[in-house]
């Protein structure tokens, strides 16, 4: 079985800042954004992305991929400008 | 038992007083209340909202639906209000009207630059322009306002007028008195007029 | 809104509403609000919101799970659906940033003005209000909205938020009514629900906290209110003030029978 | 990562990844790519040539989801679907913004050629969706007003 197609929709709480944003003393806030996105299944990359700052702040990501099976793992990785990360892991649900 | 029923008579009688609190006794109540949530920032502007005006008082009283002879009174004392520019022009630019029309800014407790003129906020709530689709509809639409009544002069007083002082011919209008509560300059209104009335504004294209 | 009718003879022509375009305008809007609609950022408020709920804080180091949001101790299912209302503890008529506050002092041990520093966030700085708001609010999803108006603190407080509602004042002349007293009506794009009509009311009140896509955060109730004296050109609101309950409750009556929608999604 | 929340809310057969804000760390190898001249391009032209390709041709078989009108500029939703065979990539492209580059993904075998997230926008613009597929460049195009919301500035 080659598995269902999975739905992936994510959430990232993230300012996505553009470096264009006047702070309440009128400086420049420093750019601030999730560079790159990456979203792997059993050791294989299913997406991959990079950001630039237009980017919505608390960014979403909708996308499908095939051969996943439900309570198998996908994990959700983004990094950005700074160097932060942050990994998350979702189970695939059983379908209804 | 008489001991333990008194309380809770007691508690109905409460009951029963507040239920018919009067109509001015919620309003003394409610101006207390008023005058305790803004306690902090701008004493200014605490003391202007504390303080309604005679129009202000009237219209929330009768919910802006006042009986025809508070109406007329209201009417006449704003209309007494109205002042025309000194030099006699009505009619400014409509370029700079549009600006104006589109401008949201001033009087808010954030905003810091007192140099920078107020906006006028028109599009909030009147359609004006066609270029512009983002307008609101809590006041009558405005394209083709001149177009459809010419700009002599009777129409660019009465243009002029409205927006100076709205209740003077309409009372307890939901439009703000810009001119007469000092939000808009004269100046700042004639080129309002002139947005509305210029055979050569978008308007009236 | 009472017609013109002063413009006897001189301005007798009533003009045509709108332009063509505004149809299609409005289903515009209408369908960037469903393709929004897909993913609500809130989410993440409400699951830090439970995080914040569940953890440990403060001096004396408890969660926030014995709370009594008024349904009793530790009960946060439905607590949200009838709220604001009166609690004997504090003899206040209280709303849910209110009683959250009261639960930080009372369970937690924070001092009151430490509860109530920072109830609305900006960018680079999360108010844990906002999330614990929409934390609770959300247990109330899919409930009909409940508000008890019976206690005399509560009927006194629908009184007052009847009085202010109506309450024109400041540079404006702006009263709650101005913008919210017809079916209808916009401010330039965005619909202005009649608060005194049940219609809208039960549909606006209940889908808040909610995620305000042009503020980049989840704003609450108490924020809607703040935020509309600010556009009134009133003084800065005091947060989880008498007059702010008060006018929740008078909403409230109208509301009362909507279904829970919230942290809902907005401009 | 340990105040971490690992919950999924959505059935049928998907997922919904709450990256919830939580404990960041400084990330440690996984060093990324991240095309640095592509982002800072001001033109649909010279993204084109910074993402590798020397121009490309309008396409019916990609379609844009977006609404005509934005309510608010600084989220708006766009997603892009591809039918061109071997897909892989889709970039977001904003005429009018400062930095055309939105967002550019790859998409594996086995992914759709289907992305959809949100963007801001300055202004009513085009919006271009570009699709690298067999190794060359396709586009498609469509114009989102952007409005001025609420009370206005």
């Amino acid at each position: 079985m080659a598995g269902d197609k999975v739905d992936v929709k994510v959430l990232m709480a993230h300012e996505m800042e553009t470096g264009l944003r006047k702070d309440a003393k009128g400086n420049l806030v420093p750019p601030h954004f999730i560079r790159n996105v990456t979203v792997t299944h059993g050791g294989k990359t299913v997406l991959s992305a990079q950001w630039g700052t237009s980017v919505s702040r608390n960014p979403f990501l909708h996308f499908r991929f095939k051969g996943g099976k439900a309570g198998e793992k996908v994990t959700i990785t983004w990094m950005d400008n700074k160097g932060e990360k942050r990994t998350d892991e979702a189970v695939i649900a059983v379908p209804a | 038992m008489k001991t333990i029923l008194s309380p809770a008579v007691a508690a109905v009688l409460i009951a029963g007083c507040a239920t018919q609190l009067s109509d001015d006794e919620a309003r003394q109540r409610a101006e207390r209340v008023f005058r305790e949530t803004f306690t902090h920032g701008n004493r200014q502007m605490a003391a202007r909202v504390d303080q309604q005006d005679e129009a202000q008082a009237l219209c929330s009283l009768y919910r802006n639906d006042p009986p025809r002879e508070i109406a007329a009174k209201i009417e006449q004392t704003q209309a007494a209000t109205l002042r025309y520019p000194t030099s006699g022009k009505l009619m400014g630019d409509w370029r700079q009207g549009e600006k104006i029309a589109q401008d949201g800014y001033g009087m808010r407790f954030t905003d810091p630059d007192p140099k920078r003129p107020n906006g006028g906020n028109c599009y909030n709530c009147h359609q004006i322009a066609p270029q512009e689709i983002s307008f609101g509809t809590v006041g009558p639409s405005l394209y083709r306002f001149g177009k459809l009544r010419g700009n002599a002069e009777a129409i660019q007083k009465y243009v002029y007028g409205k927006i100076y002082n709205s209740e003077a011919s309409l009372a307890c209008s939901n439009m703000p008195r810009f001119g007469h509560n000092g939000v808009l300059t004269e100046e700042q209104i004639t080129h309002l007029v002139a947005l509305l009335l210029d055979p050569d504004s978008p308007v009236n294209k | 809104m009472r017609i013109e009718r002063v413009l006897a003879g001189l301005l007798a022509v009533i003009l045509p509403c709108a332009a063509p375009a505004q149809q299609d305008t409005q289903k515009g809007i209408e369908r960037y609000r469903q393709l929004l609609a897909e993913g609500n950022p809130a989410d993440l408020w409400e699951a830090r919101g439970e995080q914040l709920w569940k953890t440990p804080r403060g001096p004396k180091n408890v969660s926030l799970e014995q709370c009594d949001l008024g349904l009793g101790p530790g009960v946060v299912k439905g607590a949200a659906a009838r709220l604001p209302r009166y609690f004997p503890d504090t003899d206040r008529v209280q709303d849910i940033e209110s009683r959250l506050a009261t639960c930080m002092v009372t369970l937690q041990g924070f001092k009151p003005e430490e509860a109530l520093r920072n109830p609305f966030s900006a960018p680079g700085r999360h108010s844990d209000m906002e999330a614990l708001a929409s934390f609770v609010a959300a247990e109330s999803k899919g409930m009909k909205l409940d508000v008890p108006i019976r206690h005399p603190k509560e009927i006194e407080a629908f009184r007052i938020g009847e009085q202010l509602f109506y309450r024109r004042a400041g540079p404006y002349d702006f009263a709650c009514v101005s913008c919210h007293g017809e079916n209808g009506k916009r401010i330039r794009l965005q619909e202005l629900p009649r608060l005194t009509d049940p219609g809208d009311a039960q549909k606006i009140f209940t889908s808040w906290p909610a995620y305000r896509v042009s503020q980049g955060t989840v704003r609450t109730m108490q924020h809607r209110l703040y935020d509309c004296y600010w556009q009134m050109r009133h003084p800065q609101m005091d947060y989880t003030s008498e007059a702010s309950i008060a006018l929740m409750v008078y909403m409230a009556k109208y509301a009362n029978g909507g279904t829970i929608n919230a942290p809902g999604l907005k401009r | 990562m340990d105040a971490k929340r690992r919950e999924v809310l959505k059935t049928g057969g998907g997922v919904l990844a709450l990256a919830a804000a939580g404990i960041i760390r400084p990330g440690e190898a996984l060093a990324q790519e991240w095309n640095k001249a592509a982002f800072e391009t001001k033109s649909v032209a010279e993204t084109v040539k910074a993402l590798g390709g020397s121009g490309s041709t309008p396409s019916s078989a990609i379609e844009i989801t977006a609404p005509d009108i934005a309510e608010n500029g600084a989220v708006v939703p766009v997603a892009v679907e591809s039918r061109l065979p071997k897909t892989q990539a889709i970039a977001i492209l904003i005429e009018k913004n400062p930095n055309t580059l939105s967002a550019e993904f790859d998409i594996p075998s086995g992914t759709d050629p289907f992305v959809s997230t949100r963007v801001k926008m300055g202004e009513t613009s085009n919006v271009y969706a570009l699709v690298i597929a067999d190794g060359k460049y396709f586009h498609a195009v469509k114009e989102i007003k952007v409005t001025i919301g609420g009370c206005g500035g």
